[in-house]
């Protein structure tokens, strides 16, 4: 597993510049956080008929931080950047909410300030 | 077609698959995951089976008058719930004592009714659970 | 103007479906020409309860639940990750017999997966017929762990039961029944006309498309696509057991079958390596200490590659536990295939991709 | 005429609904119906109609957006009805109790007559609990016919629960609650 870390201005043209569909596969999106209001995100990708060769590109962003749409590039990645808008309440252009919770079960569960709307 | 009715031919007159279970009981194996069973003399009241069980099925909450054992110093009663056990056998790995205070038989879980009130009861034991933690 | 598409919805309760889940077909005349797919009705929240309130020794239990067809491998990949964490080694029989309870997994869901959609198609004898034999495994699995549908055989450090030589002559006498009767239906596929005429050229998806979408699992190698994480790890002796990686080229519903009927037949072959060369030694190694750091484990579930990334911070409850299940990844190309597609093979078409939605929405 | 009562019990039709469980139950529903265990010798057929059904099986705990669903088919339900819940999960919640996106158990929103523990059941507790509801299935055809009278002796009223407040109602539960505590 190499980790590479980017920036949020960065991370869209890196994912650009290194994704080739025939070579590597897009595994996951994965949002993880490191600190009370610091939020890391993962994009995972394995090549494929290798022997577990693993990408990761990361960022740490604030919540609030929009993060940049790569549905474009990989097509499979739109629904996994709703499943982390749901669970961590973070922001993704072009990507809504309301893809599991609804609206009076517990909001942002994954994250350290999730809360209920009554 | 030929091969077709040769086949029909040959299944008219093989076994059914069909088992006459309500009337004729399966046997069930040795190894057959059924209901968990405790025996309160063995018992030393570590709770270990009440911290391995993951959905919670195993509580002892505390009675006025429990049955006599001395190791029971806290005056606890060892409850079972086999509508909420997901028959894992985590509590037996973890018991100190396995196979004679805890022990996984191979009985079928029984079917409940409404008279039951299987989820309600449990609702009362969960609270005197609590109660016994913030003591 | 008058409108010229309909919306037709199915589910979240249908008949020819399994489990809860909601599509909205846009149709002109008879053709799809849009879905739309709600897919959040299982969610249950596990991946919160992972980190919040069970400890990490437990949770083995909890992530099978998930799901009942592909149970073994979401415990096996959770328990992996945490040995990998702990720097633990297993013995090679518990190594063997992990494997083995994979593949009988794998052969049970392919053939109810079979039976679903010669059920879908309309021909109610075949289901009965798969149905029948799928019993066959069910026996073994409960005779090899005590239960038909949750095992809980995998536990952190090896597995739970041993199996013993008179379990193993079983064993093999039953999977000699079953090669006989996959055989046969490999026939019926193949050559049965209302199969046929139900199942080629039906639900296709394009290599371009296949690569284009990140597709996984059979849905993928029918179409071409060589991705099979048994290939890719180490983890697991699969190089040792006669593991052969199958493709299709065709893409459509017909090369999805066949694909699984091949499949199970590799892995019979792979039960019967592991039954011959059973290696001695103890079933279980116990392994110390708390999860520190955080891995990324992979193993090719039934339907396809699942994802296990795990963190944990050198206590007993862990940071972080995310599963990446393979119907998620798959729904961006099943919504690809529907397009165009006929809506009366929409059921027929939504069997053949075998989903789990219990896997997808956690 | 026919006799619909006399022939209900002969030949049930269920109908289920999967709430949010994780596939075991209903994998092991589909085997019941399979050649081994074959549950169609009870007259036993799988509809996907709740206008024609008089068995619920319900699997799973009941998850936030299966609610509605859930309530809405047994409300389409014609009577008599019998739920089934189905697995340990649907009796009181199993693994998943507490959870955040989950009701504990079926009888949260519906009331329940048969609970078939088991994680996952076997089909043979599957035939089992069918069994035990053709039977409350029968005593609820006949409590249905009975005339419905307005005015009720005091001591009727004490006795026996008419079949709506058993069916609104957990007296006997709260009861039990108040007795323990």
């Amino acid at each position: 597993m190499t980790k590479i870390k980017s920036s949020l201005e960065n991370i869209r043209a890196d994912i650009e510049a290194f994704y080739d569909a025939s070579q590597w596969h897009f595994i996951t999106l994965n949002g993880l956080e490191l600190k009370k209001d610091v939020l890391e995100v993962q994009w995972i990708f394995s090549k494929y008929e290798a022997l577990d060769e693993l990408i990761v590109y990361y960022v740490e962003i604030a919540y609030d931080a929009l993060i940049p749409n790569v549905g474009d590039i990989i097509p499979s990645a739109m629904i996994s950047q709703r499943e982390i808008v749901d669970m961590f309440g973070a922001r993704i252009e072009g990507s809504a909410k309301g893809l599991y919770l609804d609206e009076d079960s517990l909001q942002m569960p994954l994250s350290s300030c999730a809360y209920n709307v009554k | 077609m030929l091969k077709s009715l040769f086949k029909a031919f040959i299944n008219l007159f093989s076994k059914p698959q069909t088992i006459d279970y309500p009337l004729t009981p399966i046997e069930k194996d040795k190894q057959y995951r059924g209901l968990i069973e405790y025996s309160e003399e063995d018992c030393i009241y570590c709770l270990k089976c009440e911290k391995a069980c993951p959905p919670g099925a195993i509580l002892f909450v505390p009675v006025e008058n429990p049955s006599e054992n001395e190791k029971n110093k806290k005056a606890l009663e060892y409850n079972y719930n086999p509508y909420l056990c997901i028959y894992c056998s985590e509590c037996v790995s973890a018991c100190p004592k396995p196979d004679e205070a805890l022990w996984q038989s191979n009985i079928k879980a029984p079917i409940g009714v409404k008279s039951d009130a299987v989820n309600t009861r449990w609702f009362g034991i969960e609270k005197l659970h609590e109660s016994r933690d913030s003591k | 103007m008058s409108k010229k598409t309909v919306e037709i919805p199915l589910g979240s309760q249908h008949i020819s479906l399994l489990e809860p889940v909601r599509f909205k077909f846009e149709c002109e005349n008879e053709k799809i020409i849009r879905v739309d797919s709600d897919v959040g009705f299982v969610h249950r929240g596990i991946e919160r309860a992972c980190t919040t309130k069970f400890k990490f020794d437990t949770i083995s239990t909890v992530v099978a639940r998930i799901c009942g067809l592909c149970a073994i491998t979401h415990s096996l990949s959770y328990t992996v990750a945490i040995e990998k964490l702990l720097e633990g080694e297993i013995s090679m029989k518990a190594k063997y017999l992990r494997i083995l309870l994979l593949e009988l997994d794998r052969i049970h869901s392919h053939m109810l997966c079979l039976s679903h959609t010669c059920e879908n198609a309309g021909f109610e004898a075949m289901f009965m017929r798969i149905m029948g034999d799928r019993e066959l495994i069910m026996e073994m699995q409960e005779l090899v762990t005590g239960n038909r549908v949750q095992f809980d055989f995998i536990t952190i450090g090896g597995v739970n039961r041993d199996i013993s030589s008179v379990k193993v002559q079983e064993l093999r006498k039953t999977l000699t029944v079953l090669t006989q009767k996959i055989e046969g239906y490999i026939e019926e596929f193949e050559n049965n006309w209302s199969l046929s005429l139900k199942f080629k050229g039906i639900g296709a998806l394009s290599l371009e498309n296949a690569y284009k979408f990140n597709a996984i699992g059979p849905l993928a190698r029918a179409s071409g696509l060589k991705i099979d994480v048994r290939n890719e790890i180490d983890y697991l002796p699969y190089d040792k057991v006669g593991f052969k990686m199958q493709s299709r080229s065709g893409g459509d519903i017909h090369a999805r079958n066949t694909l699984r009927l091949d499949e199970i037949r590799n892995s019979i072959e792979i039960c019967n390596n592991i039954l011959d060369g059973l290696p001695e030694g103890e079933i279980i190694t116990k392994i110390k200490g708390k999860p520190l750091g955080e891995t990324i484990v992979r193993f090719e579930a039934p339907r396809g590659e699942l994802m296990y990334y795990v963190k944990g911070n050198g206590s007993a409850m862990l940071d972080r536990v995310r599963i990446k299940t393979p119907t998620f990844a798959c729904i961006p190309a099943f919504s690809d295939i529907f397009v165009g597609q006929d809506y009366a093979d929409a059921p027929a078409i939504l069997a053949s991709f075998d989903p789990c939605l219990s896997c997808t929405a956690k | 005429m026919f006799d619909l009562k006399k022939y209900r019990k002969k030949s049930p039709w269920i109908l289920h609904y999967n709430a949010g469980s994780c596939n075991g139950c209903d994998i092991e529903i589909l085997a019941s119906l399979s050649p081994k265990y074959d549950l169609e010798r009870f007259g036993v057929i799988n509809t996907g109609n709740p206008k024609q059904s008089d068995i619920f099986l319900v699997t799973g705990p009941v998850t936030f957006r299966s609610r509605e669903r859930l309530v809405e088919l047994y409300t389409q339900m014609p009577e008599p009805k019998v739920v089934v819940a189905v697995g340990s999960c649907s009796c009181t919640g199993g693994v998943f109790r507490d959870m955040v996106n989950v009701e504990d158990g079926v009888d949260r929103y519906i009331p329940v007559d048969v609970y078939i523990p088991g994680c996952a059941v076997s089909p043979e507790l599957i035939i089992d609990g069918l069994v035990q509801g053709l039977e409350i299935l029968e005593q609820k055809g006949k409590e249905s016919e009975k005339p419905f009278k307005l005015y009720k002796e005091p001591e009727e009223i004490r006795g026996v629960l008419s079949k709506r407040e058993s069916a609104l109602s957990l007296d006997a539960a709260k009861e039990l609650n108040s007795d323990k505590n």
